[in-house]
């Protein structure tokens, strides 16, 4: 273990041993099955976003688009607006894990930067783009096609910010000598950045295999960010399980 | 210094698969001009020199040969599913 | 001995005036931007939307530009929480990380807001309809995103809850405070969906409720935080003092 | 693990796993995900078969011939520095992964200068369905392809540490670049030869 938490004597109290250990930590990885799911109900059940509606359609098929699901983009959305934050939660819950490799807090830091970065342009824009779009209904149509390509092209379109903090993931648990996470869970995290090169077409075409509902670009991406983040569940819970009580992590 | 075996063993496998690459790249240029219509008997060659050739990299190269059984399954069954679909779905085009 | 000027000057306590000099620049710009006194009405058409950029272009634009260049100052202010919150003996500092990770989307999306009206205000003489679309999302990303706030005061109830220490860092208070702006907040999520009545975006729960919790919680916070940074400055004194009659006795 | 390095390289043992579970973990889920590419393949070739024959003529067979020997190459050097390892002749092992390392630059030469090549020619990506797959799939091998050079930088750190020197590490970088090899092999039949 390298380096000691700052003010150790304070940490140690009486109070300590009689409340469930870790409690903060279970509390953190139970949050991640939760915003999954939901987040998986609002974007696939509610909003309609995955799988996406299709590219290639003039104004009038994207208006009838919203027209159809107008209530529904609205309760999906409006949920996202308030649990949004469970996400950052999911991400603090890495970064701690990442912090008790041995490698230094750098790939963090990085980490967490990144997902801040990858939040609002990721997730959130597709929700104001959308919301804004069924917002009004006497809106003019071709602004509600703006909208259309807004949301749907910062959501399957947002690759830079992905790919940096899979890359960074993948680089800690490497180097990382008091295996927090196996090895092999650093080739599956590395694995992913394949699949957002394959979703850089989707700013090109309109329809086909590399459009951003097509096959290669967004369901094998999907399918294996599914993979992944049900590997990371499962190895954070045994993380956390096998984090002795009174392990010194690095400040 | 005598070959070692298991040296000889990779070189004869390089020359095997290297010859394989040029009859296979020699079958397709003869058939060069009429490339407009696409020919059964030509496709599955190409499609079988291919299986071989993997078939080759994946026992010796990779050392498969000598792998658990699960391993040599699982790599023979990548093989057999991704050629297979591939000869049926040119079959069907 | 009483602290010299120099160590009383140290990075917590300049990030609290820093926060207390923009948060009252930024409570300036706040008033002084035509569209919050009275809080424009979702209902309004694209003309009188239109019409008001026109009118109020130049105190729009004064305002906005005050709150793009001061509104990102708090950061400082937020990552002083953090420190406290990994001072704090809780089992394992991951609220800390995941309360960092909230607060830096919270601050890029009211960057954005930000930038949306201004780019309204840029060319009032622009087509109606697309000033009031750049109108409705600057006010959705300014409203309706409180995840991240609604984040960060969770991770801040439950860190100041299983502060194990003899003498907590933030008292108990502050937790059931957090909690309580945090419920205040929710329901302005609603402010994407509704165009009249309270939860609309110039709605009594959406906008007065919200902004005055979120005010509040900030004001409450400085002085906390003040408090705290005095007590951690007579800790490390005692400690030093303590060391001192330590080194004498051995002598 | 037993280190095999002392065992002579001529009876192998009844079976020994090369490299580790974890880098088989990452090939074969590789292997599985251009699997799919080529399936998806399949699927638009069937839907344009004109478009995909009319374009298939315009890549140049020769070089994709060429690029499969070079890389068949280096995986013959790979392989061979495997098993010089094993018998403790690091110096031979390093120089053969060197030598797989240049082979692997010279495919990636050789790669460039075919699309330089077909773009000057205006087949680009957006042309149509065919060019969409060739230069997506042969991007993602190219990809791989440089991500093995990076392995084999990695391998040749392994050999020249007297203090490393691992069995698995250098199986693993070998297999990955096999791995490599193979996926070319179905990439150059079925993106060149197959009609």
């Amino acid at each position: 273990m390298t380096g000691a938490t700052a003010a150790l004597p304070a940490r140690v109290s009486a109070r300590d041993d009689q409340r469930s250990p870790k409690l903060d930590l279970w509390i953190c990885w139970w949050v991640f099955p939760a915003f999954y799911t939901l987040f998986g109900l609002i974007f696939v059940v509610l909003t309609r976003v995955m799988p996406p509606p299709r590219p290639g359609v003039g104004v009038d098929q994207i208006n009838s688009f919203f027209h159809a699901h107008g209530t529904t983009i609205k309760l999906g959305f409006a949920l996202l607006m308030v649990f949004i934050g469970l996400a950052s939660v999911t991400n603090g819950l890495v970064a701690f894990q990442m912090k008790r490799m041995s490698v230094k807090p750098i790939f963090t830091y990085a980490y967490i930067a990144t997902l801040a970065v990858g939040a609002v342009p990721g997730a959130l824009f597709a929700a104001f783009a959308f919301l804004a779009a069924v917002f009004r209904p006497d809106r003019d149509p071709h602004l509600v096609a703006l909208l259309y390509d807004v949301g749907l092209l910062t959501f399957v379109g947002s690759l830079g910010c992905f790919t940096t903090n899979y890359l960074v993931l993948a680089l800690a648990i490497a180097l990382d000598k008091n295996k927090v996470f196996p090895m092999w869970m650093a080739y599956i995290t590395f694995w992913q950045i394949a699949t957002e090169l394959l979703a850089a077409p989707v700013f090109v075409f309109q329809k086909g295999a590399f459009a951003w509902n097509g096959a290669i670009s967004f369901y094998e991406g999907t399918v294996i960010f599914v993979v992944f983040l049900g590997c990371l569940i499962v190895l954070l819970r045994r993380a956390i399980q096998q984090q002795p009580m009174d392990e010194l992590v690095q400040d | 210094m005598r070959r070692i075996p298991a040296e000889a063993r990779i070189d004869c496998v390089w020359i095997l698969l290297s010859g394989l690459t040029v009859v296979a790249w020699g079958l397709a240029k003869v058939h060069g001009e009429h490339r407009l219509t696409p020919s059964g008997p030509e496709t599955v060659a190409v499609l079988a020199i291919a299986s071989v050739k993997s078939r080759l990299i994946i026992r010796q190269y990779m050392e498969v040969r000598t792998a658990p059984t699960c391993l040599r399954r699982a790599t023979d069954a990548w093989l057999v599913v991704v050629m297979v679909t591939i000869a049926v779905m040119y079959a069907y085009a | 001995m009483a602290p010299t000027r120099s160590e009383r000057l140290n990075a917590q306590s300049v990030s609290l005036w820093l926060a207390l000099v923009f948060g009252a620049v930024l409570l300036g710009a706040f008033v002084s931007f035509p569209g919050f006194f009275p809080p424009m009405s979702p209902d309004a058409s694209a003309q009188q939307v239109a019409a008001f950029y026109e009118h109020h272009q130049a105190m729009i634009r004064a305002s906005m530009v005050v709150f793009n260049l001061c509104g990102v100052m708090l950061v400082p202010f937020f990552m002083v929480i953090v420190y406290q919150m990994k001072r704090m003996a809780t089992p394992t500092q991951v609220l800390a990380y995941g309360y960092l990770s909230a607060a830096a989307s919270g601050v890029t999306l009211f960057a954005v807001a930000n930038l949306f009206w201004l780019i309204a205000a840029f060319r009032p003489d622009r087509d109606p309809q697309q000033i009031q679309l750049l109108n409705d999302l600057a006010w959705i990303t300014f409203i309706a995103p409180v995840g991240m706030i609604v984040a960060q005061n969770v991770c801040l109830a439950l860190a100041v809850y299983l502060d194990g220490r003899a003498e907590p860092i933030f008292p108990r208070w502050v937790g059931h405070f957090s909690i309580a702006v945090a419920l205040a907040m929710v329901p302005a999520a609603g402010a994407a969906v509704f165009r009249t009545g309270p939860l609309a975006w110039d709605g009594a729960i959406s906008f007065w409720l919200r902004n005055s919790a979120y005010g509040a919680f900030l004001v409450v916070m400085f002085f906390v935080l003040r408090r705290a940074i005095e007590r951690e400055r007579g800790e490390e004194l005692d400690a030093a003092a303590e060391l001192q009659l330590h080194a004498e006795a051995v002598r | 693990m037993v280190s095999i390095l002392e065992t002579t390289p001529t009876e192998q043992p009844r079976w020994h796993l090369p490299g580790d579970i974890n880098i088989w973990v990452f090939v074969l889920a590789d292997l599985f995900s251009f699997a799919f590419y080529f399936v998806v393949f399949m699927v638009y070739r069937i839907e344009h078969g004109s478009v995909f024959l009319d374009s298939q003529r315009h890549l140049n067979l020769t070089t994709g011939a060429l690029n499969t020997l070079v890389l068949l190459a280096s995986s013959r050097f790979v392989a061979l520095a495997v098993q010089t390892a094993r018998t403790g002749d690091y110096r031979r092992a390093t120089r053969l992964v060197s030598l797989g390392g240049l082979c692997g630059i010279l495919f990636t030469l050789i790669k460039s200068y075919e699309w330089f090549r077909e773009i000057a020619d205006g087949f680009t990506l957006p042309r149509n369905e065919f060019f969409m797959f060739y230069f997506s799939i042969t991007g993602v091998h190219l990809f791989h392809v440089l991500i093995g050079l990076l392995v084999l930088a990695l391998i040749l750190r392994e050999l020249r540490e007297p203090s490393l020197r691992r069995a698995s590490m250098v199986e693993a970088g070998a297999i990955y670049w096999h791995m490599v090899d193979l996926v070319w092999i179905v990439i150059f039949a079925l993106l060149y030869l197959a009609r």
